[in-house]
């Protein structure tokens, strides 16, 4: 018997692991593919610079996705993120500007101004997660009017026109998203941090393990002494605190925010997420995964920039076909299946 | 019964089945028949490969190898229930309804009766109200199945397959979640079947009912097939024997009287919950209690409202000498209560991950090490776990919902037993489980008990009950009806408690 | 490889102006890419302002542009990544919006959106009487949309007319028609509408006529310069009497003028103001194009 | 114990029955509310010319949400609806403009283009189907990516700007929208035909029960036999469908079709259906609950153009916080449980 379970073991682990490294390597390999294509358009796509400015342009997504992983890993969904980054740039703004004349234009008040974009993003998040699970309003709703709220209230805000950081303070904050450390600038480094501290926090600890208990079934989860409330509302708490990082490295690159700020960036991030790998019904969560599709969608995005090959207006054409030709191709486990 | 002149030809042929999931063999050159009109038992140990056969015989499986014969010809069962169509119809071991649709919706799901291309919900409304009178359900084809209990919920299940005009009826471990009175009605149905020349395949782990209904038992030990044999030449004893490959010993382990001068750890006093009247009792230190009573008499409810499952509509809980107000699930636990759900798949178990995230759920803050998780540790607690409990899968890493239901029982208790609770309470804890693994269970509840762990153990086997409990609640629409101690627990007392022709007044 | 690269980035088009400023820009590179074969251009539009400054990177580092043509999407967002190209060296126009930073392009072409709120606001004063009634339907709001709005509102000031409401019709034909729907059953009297666009114009009409109150003397003014609407004034149509002009073509005349900068020897640079020009029955024959999209 | 039974029984009625019906009439309420404000803002809220407005307003949305309800109510969902309907009218144009010239520009020109609007919502939507159950890959990824490639195919067709239908076939098909029948609008008409066969289908048909079924438990769905990948193609081929007849009465509004046609009816629709009590994750769906959460929406964008209390910059503001508002007081099933 003892013997049998051995090779029992070895067995099923070489006819597992093609098939589960395939789902984990099916994101690279796709976004391999895209650079050979972007290479094979135009050499100057592995240029330094470009590939800087990718990974850059990559963190706000990056970060915001990061969060939505938590979200919808528990069985949740938020399409609030893009409102509430605009909304949060633009109280940032608010507060900064109005700083100047008491704090002058130094590092103190681009601190404070960052502090308030987290403790807003935290309390965003929090309104968020205590509607849907105190509430018990179906979170696609709580987002969805969350959604509508934060981009009026930066639309009033702004009166309808762009709010735009004090030019002087500019000139301090800059260098967060332009200077680089390492090499790497630090939007990119940023967006390492989160990503790093995500993955811990999903893979290593006992949150991240609720996260995924109670979106895989949250009755089991009640049932195993899991606080399902404080933990669903955690994760819109955590979802709030990315959006409030990208936020802070995306207020500096341009130094103002407007109704349009961060427009669609929920389905961006939601999307980063699905062609992540995990699963949209929760219960399944890749924050790797999830980094490959924010680089993925921005790859897309920056390919379609090297060449006029194709009319401008098919870009969304492309961008369609790519998406789902890449999630295709990583979903692909029936070909393993069948050779075997 | 069985003398057989001449015995009819069999409907459904099993032969030389054998079945590999990937790489792992679970099935090795099985045979079968089922003959119209008789009752074909299967026996046999947890992971034994039950389950895996009567789903390649109704087509939910394909065999590896081997062939399926439909009425001596040579077939391939349509996939996915297909086979319903020509007359064999599963009822699968775990529940296979659709929660949120209703009891008529569910019975009558892929072969709804219409009239002029609209469905008939009058019909079939009236065809399941015929079907629960009969089989004496009290509940209505409206109901949503999310409101059922488990038990009820296992009836709509053999409504469901009742209701289907079968000429195989193969039926895995329907009465595992059945108190006696509801087996004893499902039993007439059976019976009723039977005459009318259904064969039928029956899977359970209790013996006693396997000798009283079946004509045939087949046994299989590992994958492999042992014996077919009539029903008549075997004893309850010789079974479990067959199946175990070894002689067992006492099925309950001997009872060690209870310290009556023991501490309290449990009092409850005028408990009110959702439908829970008020009701009292008090648990001591080392002491196996046992709750009896029929489906939906409260047992579940009392000891959801404690552990903090459902709101606390009133009275007051005292664990340990302390006042403990309503607590959380977490709280509880802390304090060293623990409940252990009956409802495994929806409750217990997360069906789509592996053994070792589910083993150390309940109790992960204990393997918390430096604010990240003791992977280490973890992966010992299963290793520990697996010997402890002797769960049995072939693969370590299969996703819990593949693991053979005794198996995913096994690893439930481990799961709860993972938080070293000072008070466990057990509900139905034997569910699925076979006898060799149940004796196990026994004796390690009453080790449990020696250490001066106290258990409650909610239970509709009576058996179990009388044999390992100290003192015995029975309950009755919410209330408790009385509690017996010694001599006095015994079938009958219990059951005239449970029916409502007996009440004490308690206290 | 000696090439002069120049890059073309404005807005993705979503409605008809635009549509009419992207096939102006296509019409001028074919133009000038067959006049100079050492010119390229390499036009690039962008769906927000997120995007359209991760293109003006990749112009640079990617095509390594020595011009840029840059309508921008918004002012504020797009003025540091235009710095930013103008850091790489390259020469810069600027189409319609300006920069909130003075001094980084070298050009600018624009179209002058106060004027056109003053404009229109002139033609109701010409029109209307003191105690007459108008609604405005407004755009997407936005920079542009407050400098027409504001300018139309203070020229109207003192005149007596009152302005009912005003709500945003986001430059869009069915948001024009829905809005303007509910100011007619809200208002039962109006004299006039200011509709800012011709496209809300369009749904506006719309509207009046499905209510049936496109009688006595009611008209709507619109602008930009759709070239339906300007065939319908020389027709002499009585609802849409007139248009006020925001050139999409000013984008053009933008390459034009960039192109000239490297090509011709005379000093191109400094600022040109598009006039926002009331469209008459006497001058519309000037103002259509009917090839253009718009 | 029959007695006991038998009192237990009607207990039991009596206290579901409530709850069940509150979420019944939940969303009715929420709308008869929303009614009253409206009255009160503004007296003509309640004219004839107004209400008829309203309906023919909701027709659109209602439609497309009646088709929505379907494929949510099987667990998937689809985000390419508004964009669906924006190439289909743009198709249609392009088709009927096309055929003047051979057909004239009377009435079979514009069935023409009818049965090629259907066509194409068919086929639309069979492509959504398809890729989802063929192709294995999340509905979200799906119809996220066909989202961007009819948008931009609409703007190709129509170079980005607008394509306008010919003037004399306008003439032809103007009445289906501008004309009424028994006092009611066409499109009204066609509302409540879309939402009866809908009704009926889910309801009454043995495929509505399949959606429901699959949604609740796909697993359940087919070990009962039933054609999972089937049923749930056909929920999108429904939901083309609607698409088209939304599209279909639309077109003669206003004869045209733009990149902007139909932007943000997906969420639109969605919400309707979650308003109405559907279920997002699947497993019970309402088209009564549709009818009323598309009437809620279209009323409350109604009640806003009615009154200038409130900055126009916050209307988002208040449309999020009464959707949020609809659906909690809807959900509060606790309250009844508390009274009890
Ligand atoms: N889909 C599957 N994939 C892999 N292994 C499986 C699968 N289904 C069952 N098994 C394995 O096959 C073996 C036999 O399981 P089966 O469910 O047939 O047992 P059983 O006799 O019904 O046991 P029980 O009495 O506990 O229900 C078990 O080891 C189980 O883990
Ligand atoms: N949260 C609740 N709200 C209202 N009624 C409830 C609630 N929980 C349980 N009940 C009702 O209380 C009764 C007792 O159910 P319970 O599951 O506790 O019985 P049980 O004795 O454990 O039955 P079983 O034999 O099925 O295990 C049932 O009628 C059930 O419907
Ligand atoms: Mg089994
Ligand atoms: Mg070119």
């Amino acid at each position: 018997m003892t013997m049998m379970t051995a090779s029992d073991d070895t067995a099923t682990k070489q006819a597992k692991r093609p098939s589960v490294d395939f789902k984990t390597i099916g994101p690279a390999l796709a976004l391999l593919i895209l650079c050979v294509i972007g290479f094979m358009l135009n050499p100057a796509f592995v240029s330094e610079g470009n590939l800087t400015n990718l990974l850059t342009r990559s963190a706000f997504i990056g970060i915001i996705a990061v969060g939505a992983t938590f979200v919808i890993t528990a069985g949740g969904i938020d399409l609030s993120v893009g409102s509430m980054a605009a909304a949060i740039a633009g109280v940032m703004i608010i507060i900064m500007n109005g700083a100047v004349e008491t704090m002058g234009t130094g590092l103190a008040t681009v601190l404070l101004g960052c502090g308030c974009a987290l403790v807003l993003g935290i309390g965003a998040g929090w309104i968020n997660g205590a509607l849907t699970t105190k509430g018990k309003i179906e979170a696609f709703i709580v987002t969805l009017g969350t959604m509508g709220i934060y981009r009026s209230l930066v639309t009033y805000f702004a009166d309808g026109g762009t709010l735009s950081l004090n030019f002087d303070i500019r000139g301090t904050y800059r260098p967060v998203y332009y200077d680089s450390f390492l090499g790497l600038p630090y939007p990119v480094w940023v967006f390492i941090c989160v990503a790093i501290c995500g993955w811990l926090l999903l893979n290593r600890t006992a949150f991240g393990r609720y996260c995924t208990a109670i979106g895989s079934n949250e009755a089991v989860a009640k049932y195993s002494a899991i606080n399902v409330d404080r933990v669903k509302t955690l994760t819109y708490v955590i979802q709030g605190l990315c959006v409030a990082f990208a936020t802070i490295i995306y207020v500096p690159r341009l130094g103002s925010a407007s109704a349009s700020t961060g427009v669609l960036w929920e389905l961006e991030a939601i999307a980063a997420v699905i062609i992540g790998g995990t699963v949209l019904k929760g219960g399944y969560g890749r924050i790797g995964g999830t980094i490959l599709g924010a680089l993925i969608l921005t790859t897309i995005g920056n390919i379609l920039n090297f060449t006029d090959l194709i009319s401008n207006y098919l870009n969304g054409t492309m961008q369609g076909l790519i998406i789902i030709v890449a999630v295709f191709l990583q979903r692909s486990d029936w070909k393993l299946g069948k050779s075997k | 019964m069985n003398v057989e002149p001449a015995t009819p030809a069999a409907i459904i042929e099993a032969v030389n089945i054998s079945k590999s999931f990937g790489p792992v063999p679970v099935l090795f050159s099985v045979s079968m028949d089922v003959r119209p009109g008789e009752v074909h038992a299967l026996i046999g140990e947890n992971g034994a490969g039950k389950s895996t056969l009567m789903k390649i015989l109704s087509g939910f499986h394909d065999p590896t190898s081997g062939q399926i014969r439909l009425d001596g010809e040579k077939t391939a069962l349509p996939a996915n229930g297909g086979a319903e169509s020509l007359g064999i119809v599963l009822i699968h071991q775990e529940l296979n309804l659709a929660e949120q649709m209703t009891v008529e919706e569910n019975v009558f799901l892929g072969r709804e009766i219409r009239s002029k291309g609209f469905l008939d919900k009058a019909a079939m409304r009236a065809a399941v109200q015929t079907y629960l009178d009969e089989i004496g359900l009290d509940i209505s084809p409206t109901d949503r199945i999310s409101d059922l209990t488990i038990a009820q919920k296992q009836m709509v299940e053999i409504v469901k397959a009742v209701s289907r005009n079968a000429r195989i009826l193969i039926m895995d471990e329907p009465t595992a979640v059945l108190t006696e009175e509801e087996t004893d009605v499902f039993f007439r149905q059976v019976e009723k079947l039977k005459k009318s020349g259904v064969g039928i395949v029956f899977v359970s782990h209790k013996l006693n009912e396997v000798k009283t209904i079946a004509d045939r038992v087949t046994i299989l030990r590992d994958g492999q097939w042992i014996d077919t044999r009539a029903s008549n030449d075997l004893t309850p004893d010789m079974m479990a024997q067959m199946m175990v490959g070894r002689e067992l010993s006492d099925l309950y382990p001997p009872m060690h009287e209870a310290d009556i001068d023991a501490e309290l750890v449990l009092e409850v006093d005028n408990l009110v919950a959702p439908g829970v009247g008020p009701v009292s009792f008090a648990l001591r230190k080392g002491e196996i209690l046992g709750f009896s009573g029929l489906i939906g008499s409260g047992r579940t409810a009392v000891f959801e409202a404690i552990c903090g499952l459902n709101p606390i509509e009133g009275g007051s809980i005292k664990l340990f000498g302390r006042d403990a107000g309503p607590m959380t699930v977490a709280a509880a636990r802390d304090q060293g209560l623990a409940y252990l759900t009956k409802d495994r798949k929806e409750k217990g178990l997360l069906l789509d991950k592996q053994m070792q995230p589910n083993l150390t759920l309940f109790a992960l803050p204990k393997f918390v090490k430096n604010f990240g998780l003791d992977r280490k540790a973890e992966e010992d607690a299963l290793n520990r776990a697996i010997r402890r409990f002797d769960v049995r899968a072939k693969d370590r890493n299969i996703t819990v919902g593949k693991l053979s239901g005794g198996n995913q029982q096994k690893l439930l208790l481990a799961k709860i037993m993972e938080c070293d609770p000072k008070i466990v309470i057990i509900d139905e804890p034997t569910r699925g489980i076979d006898v060799g693994t149940k004796q196990q269970i026994y004796h390690f509840i009453a080790a449990l008990a020696a250490e001066g762990v106290s258990v409650v153990v909610i239970s509709s086997e009576m058996p179990e009950i009388i044999g390992i409990c100290h003192r015995v609640v029975v309950m009755r629409e919410g209330h408790i009806t009385g509690v017996l101690t010694g001599d006095h627990i015994n079938e009958n007392e219990i059951m005239r408690y449970a029916a409502g022709l007996k009440r004490e007044d308690l206290q | 490889q000696d090439k002069i690269k120049i890059g073309v980035s404005y807005p993705t088009p979503t409605h008809a102006w635009a549509a009419g400023m992207n096939w102006h820009a296509e019409q001028a590179e074919k133009r000038l890419e067959a006049l100079y074969p050492d010119v390229d251009l390499i036009l690039v539009n962008s769906s927000d302002p997120e995007a359209q400054a991760s293109a003006l990177e990749d112009l640079v580092s990617v095509h390594q542009i020595d011009a840029l043509v840059v309508l921008p999407f918004e002012s504020e967002p797009l003025t540091d990544p235009v710095l930013n190209v103008k850091k790489s060296g390259a020469w810069i126009t600027v189409v319609d919006r300006g920069l909130s930073q003075p001094g980084i392009e070298d050009l600018y072409v624009a179209g002058n959106n106060p004027e056109l709120g003053r404009v229109s606001a002139q033609y109701m004063k010409g029109r209307l009487k003191d105690g007459d009634n108008i609604v405005v339907l407004r755009g997407i709001p936005t920079v542009i949309d407050n400098e027409r709005f504001d300018a139309f509102m203070a020229e109207i000031e003192g005149s007596g007319i009152n302005v009912l409401d005003h709500k945003h019709a986001n430059w869009n034909r069915d948001d024009g028609f829905e809005v303007m729907q509910d100011f007619l059953s809200r208002f039962p009297d109006i004299d006039a509408v200011w509709a800012q666009d011709d496209d809300i114009a369009i749904g506006v009409v719309a509207a009046l006529k499905q209510a049936g109150r496109d009688g006595d003397g009611m008209f709507v003014v619109g602008g930009a310069g759709m070239k339906e609407i300007i065939k319908g004034i020389m027709d002499g149509e009585t609802l849409i009497p007139v248009d006020v002009l925001y050139p999409p073509a000013m984008i053009a005349t933008a390459m034009d003028q960039t192109v000239a900068a490297f090509k011709s020897n005379g000093p191109v640079a400094g600022r040109y103001i598009l006039g926002a020009t009331l469209i008459t029955p006497e001058n519309a024959e000037s103002y259509y194009f009917p090839d253009s999209p718009f």
